[in-house]
């Protein structure tokens, strides 16, 4: 029961992950939601590859996982720079055309 | 319910909801911790799958180092993530409704998808199992890291080397090939310098352990290259080392070492039939040889790619 | 002759911890020369062979009051904590320290930042910053007494007059 | 058994000091008294839990291992919590506010 239960958590994060990336516009905060869609999906990929007889989780999706969180940080590493760059060259932390005042949550 | 299930139920509510709170704070620090939290919870969950090697990924790599790069880029973009005084209008609230109801019909039709697979999926474990003898170490995760998929791996490590490559090329023109990262103002006595000066040699042994321990037991060269990409940045950060030019060719022969000791074994094995193929008998000694210089390589990709574009002359 | 004395005790301690991190298992001792050889040296650079030796038996000795410290220390927060009207009167008071600069002064910032009523908040000159929980305590008495004990623990006279 | 017991307690009384600290990070009054209750009662409470582990120990070398374990914690912790209450310091001194002490 435990694993599907870790698995039905990631999909989860990935609405939660989803919801923060369109309702926030702070980059840094699109940053971040994409990154908990990222580990949710490595939760539900941990969770169902932990399912059938024996314990623990099958060895190949855990590689992959280990993969996918080295490759997240690489993304991350990148789109963060992209974005104090961007705040560097224009003083901006939110897409063009989109406007960083738009409510208490939209900070 | 037994209390293994009420301690799952209760962390992964606590995981949702701390993900959640990530997401909606009003302020850009709160959430970032928070989101640190939320990393930390989730080695935790990989604990309770038993998969330890993921967990130790996901404490040192999805809640530190990333934690440590969201951190240091609030800290640049100054106060721009404090939240603006106007109130929530009506309007703006049914702007957020749609998503949000949206996002939570998704989850819901995902979660349905999750619990509708069927319970009985033996997946890949038993085939690892038959053949992992012949691997060359003991750990699953490792054999199928730097053996059974170790094309996964050598394309993930040139993957971070080019991405370290994406974030130098936003260096501005001037800055190009100097030193990353900003200018350490800690006291060459002080709590931190200390700290730095005491803890290399120690997190050098627990790199070392983890690599070693990788072949037989949880660990391996990303969880031993992250500690050591943990240790040198806390040394640059008390400034008792200063960060390399990134022109400095020693520098980018390190980073460029462990995919080219990954290619080179690759190619012998491609020599004798098989690309990647390690040659029977000698694969713990090829696996050892190729972690080695992965660690080293990872370590400084890891601390490069956090400490960001070169903005400071040498 | 000091560097190389350094260096091996320092190889013997890390050679120690090795043993400990590896559950002492033989098929290690080979990776655990090479990483305590590597860590010994890297120590040797970035902290390199002090004038004043110390004298491990000495620090060890400090143990069990640092045990007992932190122990009271825990005791005392928690007291407090879970007291309805919690208990506190918060200031800050600022130590001159006489310790030498650098790792004793350090060492005397974590132990008394472990013990109870006391936090290290940064030195300005040899001014080392307290904050106190609990400004009721005998706080000053109670750091000279660390840090007199530290002194002895690096082979440094302890002064009677401080304060 | 004994040792089950001893355990347990120590466990028991390791958690009773975690939870302190978390409630000392909720109730007291600034960074500074929270950093006191962190420090201080989650280094206990570990501490505890540490040695009813180390009651579970196969051999010497694990026992010493969770050993090391506590001993790095605390060395971190010390240390983290003087760099942040310098650092709140710093903000504060530097901040229009003034001091207020």
């Amino acid at each position: 029961m435990s694993p599907i239960l870790y698995a039905a958590t990631g999909a989860v994060l990935v609405g939660i992950g989803v919801f923060g990336l369109l309702a926030r516009t702070h980059l840094l905060r699109r940053i971040l939601a994409f990154n908990v869609i990222g580990s949710g999906i490595f939760l539900a990929f941990g969770g169902l590859g932990s399912r059938g007889p024996g314990s623990g989780v099958d060895p190949v999706p855990q590689a992959i996982v280990i993969t996918g969180i080295v490759v997240a940080l690489a993304a991350t590493a990148l789109a963060v720079t992209l974005v104090t760059r961007l705040f560097e060259e224009t003083g901006a932390v939110t897409l063009p055309g989109e406007h960083p005042a738009e409510g208490p949550d939209a900070s | 319910m037994t209390a293994a299930l009420v301690f799952d139920l209760s962390l992964c509510l606590l995981i949702a909801a701390v993900a959640l709170a990530a997401v909606l704070a009003d302020d850009l620090f709160t959430a970032i911790v928070l989101f640190i939290v939320y990393g930390l919870l989730a080695a935790i969950a990989w604990v309770r799958l038993d998969a330890i090697d993921v967990a130790l990924a996901e404490a040192a790599i999805g809640a530190g180092l990333t934690g440590l790069l969201l951190v240091g880029a609030a800290a640049r973009l100054g106060g721009r993530g404090a939240p603006p005084a106007a109130g929530r209008t009506p309007w703006r609230l049914l702007g957020k409704a749609a998503p949000a109801a949206l996002c939570v019909a998704a989850a819901a039709a995902l979660v349905v998808l999750v619990l509708a697979l069927p319970d009985d999926a033996p997946g890949l474990r038993p085939l690892v199992a038959e053949t992992i003898a012949a691997s060359g170490v003991t750990n699953p995760v490792t054999a199928v890291l730097l053996n059974f998929r170790g094309y996964d791996t050598l394309l993930e490590t040139i993957v971070l080397a080019v991405a370290l490559v994406g974030v130098w090329s936003l260096t501005p023109d001037r800055d190009w090939g100097s030193v990353p990262g900003a200018r350490q103002h800690a006291r060459p006595d002080g709590v931190l310098a200390t700290f730095g000066r005491l803890l290399p040699a120690l997190g050098l042994l627990v790199a070392a352990h983890l690599l070693w321990a990788g072949a037989d037991a949880p660990g391996g060269a990303f969880q031993a290259g992250t500690v050591l990409a943990a240790v040198w940045l806390v040394v640059v950060m008390a400034g008792v080392l200063p960060a390399p030019a990134t022109a400095d060719t020693r520098v980018r022969l390190l980073l460029v070492a462990g995919p080219a000791a990954f290619l080179g074994f690759g190619a012998v094995g491609a020599a004798g039939g098989v690309f990647l193929g390690h040659p029977a008998g000698a694969a713990k000694a090829t696996i050892l040889a190729i972690e080695t210089a992965l660690t080293l390589s990872i370590a400084a990709t890891l601390g490069l790619l956090v400490l960001g574009v070169p903005r400071r002359p040498a | 002759m000091a560097a190389a004395s350094t260096f091996l005790r320092r190889l013997a301690l890390l050679a120690g911890v090795w043993l400990v991190l590896t559950e002492n298992q033989p098929s290690a001792w080979l990776v655990g020369a090479l990483a305590a050889g590597a860590g010994a040296a890297i120590s040797l650079r970035l902290l390199p062979p002090q004038q004043r030796r110390v004298r491990l038996a000495r620090v060890l000795r400090l143990a069990p009051g640092f045990v007992g410290g932190s122990l009271l220390g825990g005791i005392d927060v928690a007291r407090r904590v879970f007291q309805p009207r919690m208990p506190l009167d918060p200031g800050w008071l600022s130590y001159r320290t006489r310790l030498p600069a650098g790792a004793p002064r350090v060492a005397l910032g974590a132990e008394i930042s472990l013990m109870p009523g006391t936090l290290a908040a940064g030195m300005h000159g040899d001014l080392l910053h307290v904050h106190c929980l609990d400004r009721r305590l005998p706080v000053a008495a109670f750091i000279a007494h660390e840090e007199a004990r530290i002194a002895r623990s690096i082979g440094v006279a302890p002064d009677p007059t401080d304060g | 058994m004994i040792l089950d017991i001893a355990t347990l307690v120590l466990a028991s009384a390791g958690v009773v000091f975690f939870i302190a600290g978390t409630l000392g990070l909720l109730r007291f009054p600034d960074v500074y008294a929270r950093l006191h209750a962190l420090t201080k009662a989650d280094n206990l409470g570990l501490g505890l839990i540490a040695l009813g582990l180390v009651l579970q120990a196969g051999n010497v070398w694990q026992a010493l291992k969770i050993v090391l374990v506590w001993l790095l914690a605390i060395f971190a912790a010390a240390t983290v919590s003087q760099l942040i209450a310098r650092s709140a310091l710093v903000q504060r001194s530097s901040s229009p506010a003034a001091r207020d002490s």
